[in-house]
């Protein structure tokens, strides 16, 4: 584990990574939205795990992104993603339409050293017409019939997410938000952004450890307070909503959105 | 009787759908759905009986899991929880459900947010009700453009759930899986047959005469408007609120 | 959830019944073994998670076992488990031999709903030769060739633990034991003994809820002080191992064995 | 050159064994492999260099695992786990390790624990570094009674691990998995060639004239003695004292 700052782990990105992002309440890290943006890097396979919002909208709408793999994406009560739903509209970027548990089934198959975990439901659904890399087969264990899908492992090349601690060995301490651990499995690179970095080691007691995500799957920890913002974080602060509508309103347009992201990253003090 | 709210009627049929379940999972933003579980258990707990377990999904204060956003979807299928809500940008006569977008796939011409977790939901809970209240010949089409999550499935797939009812801010259908599709159940108060004939783009089966939907008592309309509406203000404060507004107005 | 003590626990179990219980230091309901033998629910198939110990050996002895799923049994550094070695001797309990991934990959398949999770490793060994449950299938998503074994769902009807605390609520804190969970997900009636009951929510804070078997899992609590007690309890108290060596020299002979079952339950104060 | 315990020379060759990786997982009551892993990380350490990282299993200090028992296969199955060590009641020439018993399966006249982990591990961790210091006919046989973990595996069969050593009291092996069988590589101290295949059960490749299993220099003696077994006290204090007890005897 390296402790850094949000810039230099941007750097870990390279064009045609794929990238995994938690959803809105999970603990996303929207101080690296705009680092990633400034380096650059394009061509990105996103996954979000299970559903994206704000960040995976400002990739889309910054050019970075190739494919987004999701359950949904939506800027919750301030409505549907503006730069998502336009780069759908003009084919911008590609979709791999996915349902909720799909996608930890992959991450559970890559966390599993497996090359796919079965599904039940989707059969029939256009979500599975569409989707070239899941596969129906008929249950071997069963006496004939009883269809059921085969998702393959979902193996990002970067997961990023923000949660409140890490501790200066590159423990960090996820709570009950455990798809962050299942991510962060399934991941070569794992890139973490908290709140704020503490001295004595978060397993050294068994009520803080239950949490931990630990520093073995930690590529780099960046302190970023308020790095959520404007989303919430679990335990530590609300969402921001005036400030989400805000940005929804903004990226109507391209230059509204272009306008936006021009702003200072963090919320005024 | 005393006025009751559009909304109150909807909320009070969603806790007679729900008698019996166990357990029901409710989305983050799905106020009269929640308010219909927590009717039900205030019912069931004035009756001296124990009341549903209500979930309601992304909520800090009433998340009951610990083990991040796939356990909502274990907990399926593993048959623990029993009733679930499914809304829908589209809803056709087969009680095909499409959360993904109109026109053609995949440039729609009106993207939604997507499917979420309805392409597994909708498999393996049994008593799934379709609720929206926007009832338009738009969102009730007779054929989804994309199907998010099927209303039936062929003989041999795997299914332990699926929809039992639809609600809208005009009536109640019921889902017959044989035929499939719906037959009206009955009519919300101030509206009529003709009109929802009208409003919904799918055949459907129904009496000549539809009854009325069923209203609440006093006892039960007291409970919403005094524990649920309580219980209701600290997840939903905005609704509770207005809900609270619209009641005033009724008593003045 | 109900709160409850360890005989009427007990009653949960009839015969015939497929019982999961944990590895040694996960964990162990020790304070349930003689409820459990008082209550002389027969033909149990037992599920070892991913291994047995003590309570598999007593539970063999006392003539209640037909079939023990297992990766390993053994009482550690006091030697092999001597009633469940006898049992094998004389074919007194059916064995399915299994190999540890394979048993958290059966209930992981139960937790999810899934028929079957496939499990890497596997081909060429004789556990997978004695076991007729396990599939070898051609990966689906491979062009051809490429064999792979497939794990039923593992379904308990009752799981036992031993854990710290419970609150009044039914919630069980299980730390970072989380395979105490992954047998919870997957078993019908879930039964919980622990040190201590606390009055305020386990789930209150995001903290302590981080290490939550949720009380929508357990069965019944009771509260039973020591309650691993000759095993040690996670940041409770360490096993005592000088009295695992008297079982495992007592156990020997049967009747060795009858006359240590018959003394008092619990540790001298 | 100072006196080398025979515990001493099998430490320090694990250490060699180990050069290289990043992760190695340890059995709690492996105190010899744990030590290697110990020392070469001391070394790497105060040649300022990063030494791997020692995962030891059962243990409550050094657990870095957050996700129960199932953790460390997941970690081996990801390839985050370089290194692992197995026993076994039988080993034989083509690296086939027996856990579960003697005689016919399943009614064993000698039954051992079972197999563990060894059925997935062996097949997915790069370097498994077989260990048993009882070196006998009965432990080193021509054939084991019952297959826990393969040694090879036949082309097509998924397979990243494997055995690359066979580390005993008298010697150590090198693993060739294209004869499949084993080499010696070299002997340990007060033993020699007609002993070791006196005590083997199965053939093996070796030199008319194997070399001695080299000794460890004065600077990773001290290492060894000082920080080393200052560690290993926290996690086995038997194991740690008796060595320091027979150090004394060598001593004087």
């Amino acid at each position: 584990m390296v402790l850094s700052e949000p810039r230099a782990m941007a750097k870990h990105i390279e064009p045609g990574m794929r990238v995994a992002l938690p959803v809105d309440y999970a603990g996303v890290s929207m101080a690296m939205t705009r680092p990633i943006i400034e380096h650059g890097a394009g061509d990105l396979d996103l996954v979000c795990v299970p559903t994206g919002g704000l960040q995976v909208d400002q990739l889309v709408g910054a050019g970075l992104v190739r494919t987004v793999e999701t359950s949904a994406v939506s800027l919750g009560e301030a409505g549907g993603a503006p730069r998502f739903n336009a780069a759908v509209k003009d084919g911008a970027v590609r979709l791999k339409d996915a349902t909720c548990p799909a996608i930890h089934a992959g991450l559970m198959a890559a966390q599993k050293g497996s090359p796919f975990m079965p599904l039940r439901g989707l059969i029939g659904t256009d979500l599975l017409r569409h989707r070239d890399d899941w596969r129906v087969i008929d249950n071997p264990l069963a006496d004939g019939g009883d269809p059921i899908v085969l998702i393959p492992a979902i193996k990002p090349d970067v997961t990023i997410f923000h949660v409140p601690i890490a501790d200066r060995f590159g423990n960090v301490w996820i709570g009950r938000r455990r798809e962050l651990a299942a991510m962060a499995y399934a991941s070569r690179t794992v890139l973490v952004t908290v709140e704020r970095i503490v001295e004595e080691s978060l397993l050294a007691d068994e009520m803080s450890a239950a949490g931990v995500l630990p520093a073995l799957y930690v590529t780099a920890v960046a302190r970023a307070p308020k790095g959520a913002w404007p989303y919430g974080l679990w335990g530590e602060y609300p969402a921001d909503s005036a400030e989400i509508a805000r940005y929804a309103k903004a990226a109507r347009t391209t230059d509204g959105f272009s306008a936006y992201m021009a702003q200072a990253q963090m919320e005024p003090a | 009787m005393a006025e009751v709210l559009p909304r109150e009627v909807l909320i009070c049929t969603i806790a007679r759908l729900l008698d019996g379940v166990r357990h029901v999972a409710v989305g983050a933003s799905s106020p009269i759905p929640a308010a219909g579980a927590m009717l039900l258990r205030a019912m069931k707990e004035a009756g001296g009986a124990v009341g549903p377990r209500i979930s309601i999904l992304g909520s800090v204060e009433h998340n009951f899991f610990t083990n991040g956003s796939a356990e909502l979807f274990d907990c399926a299928g593993q048959g623990r929880i029993d009733a679930f809500f499914l809304g829908g940008g589209q809803i056709d006569g087969f009680g095909n459900v499409n959360l993904v977008g109109a026109g053609d796939y995949p440039r729609s011409s009106v993207r939604w947010p997507g499917s979420f977790g309805s392409a597994y939901l909708y498999f393996v809970v049994p008593r799934v009700i379709l609720f929206r209240e926007e009832h338009t010949p738009r969102v009730f089409v007779e054929k989804v453009d994309f199907i998010s999550a099927p209303g039936v499935s062929p003989e041999g797939v795997f299914r332990s759930g699926g929809p039992v009812a639809l609600l809208t801010g005009k009536g109640l259908f019921r889902f017959d899986k044989t035929r499939p599709g719906f037959e009206l159940e009955s009519v919300h108060p101030g509206h009529d047959l003709a009109e929802i004939k009208q409003a919904t783009g799918f055949r459907f089966e129904h009496d000549a005469a539809p009854q009325q939907t069923a209203l609440p008592d006093r006892a039960t309309l007291d409970l919403l408007r005094g524990r649920v509406f309580d219980e209701l203000a600290e997840t939903y404060p905005e609704f509770a609120a207005q809900m609270r507004r619209d009641l005033g107005t009724v008593d003045a």
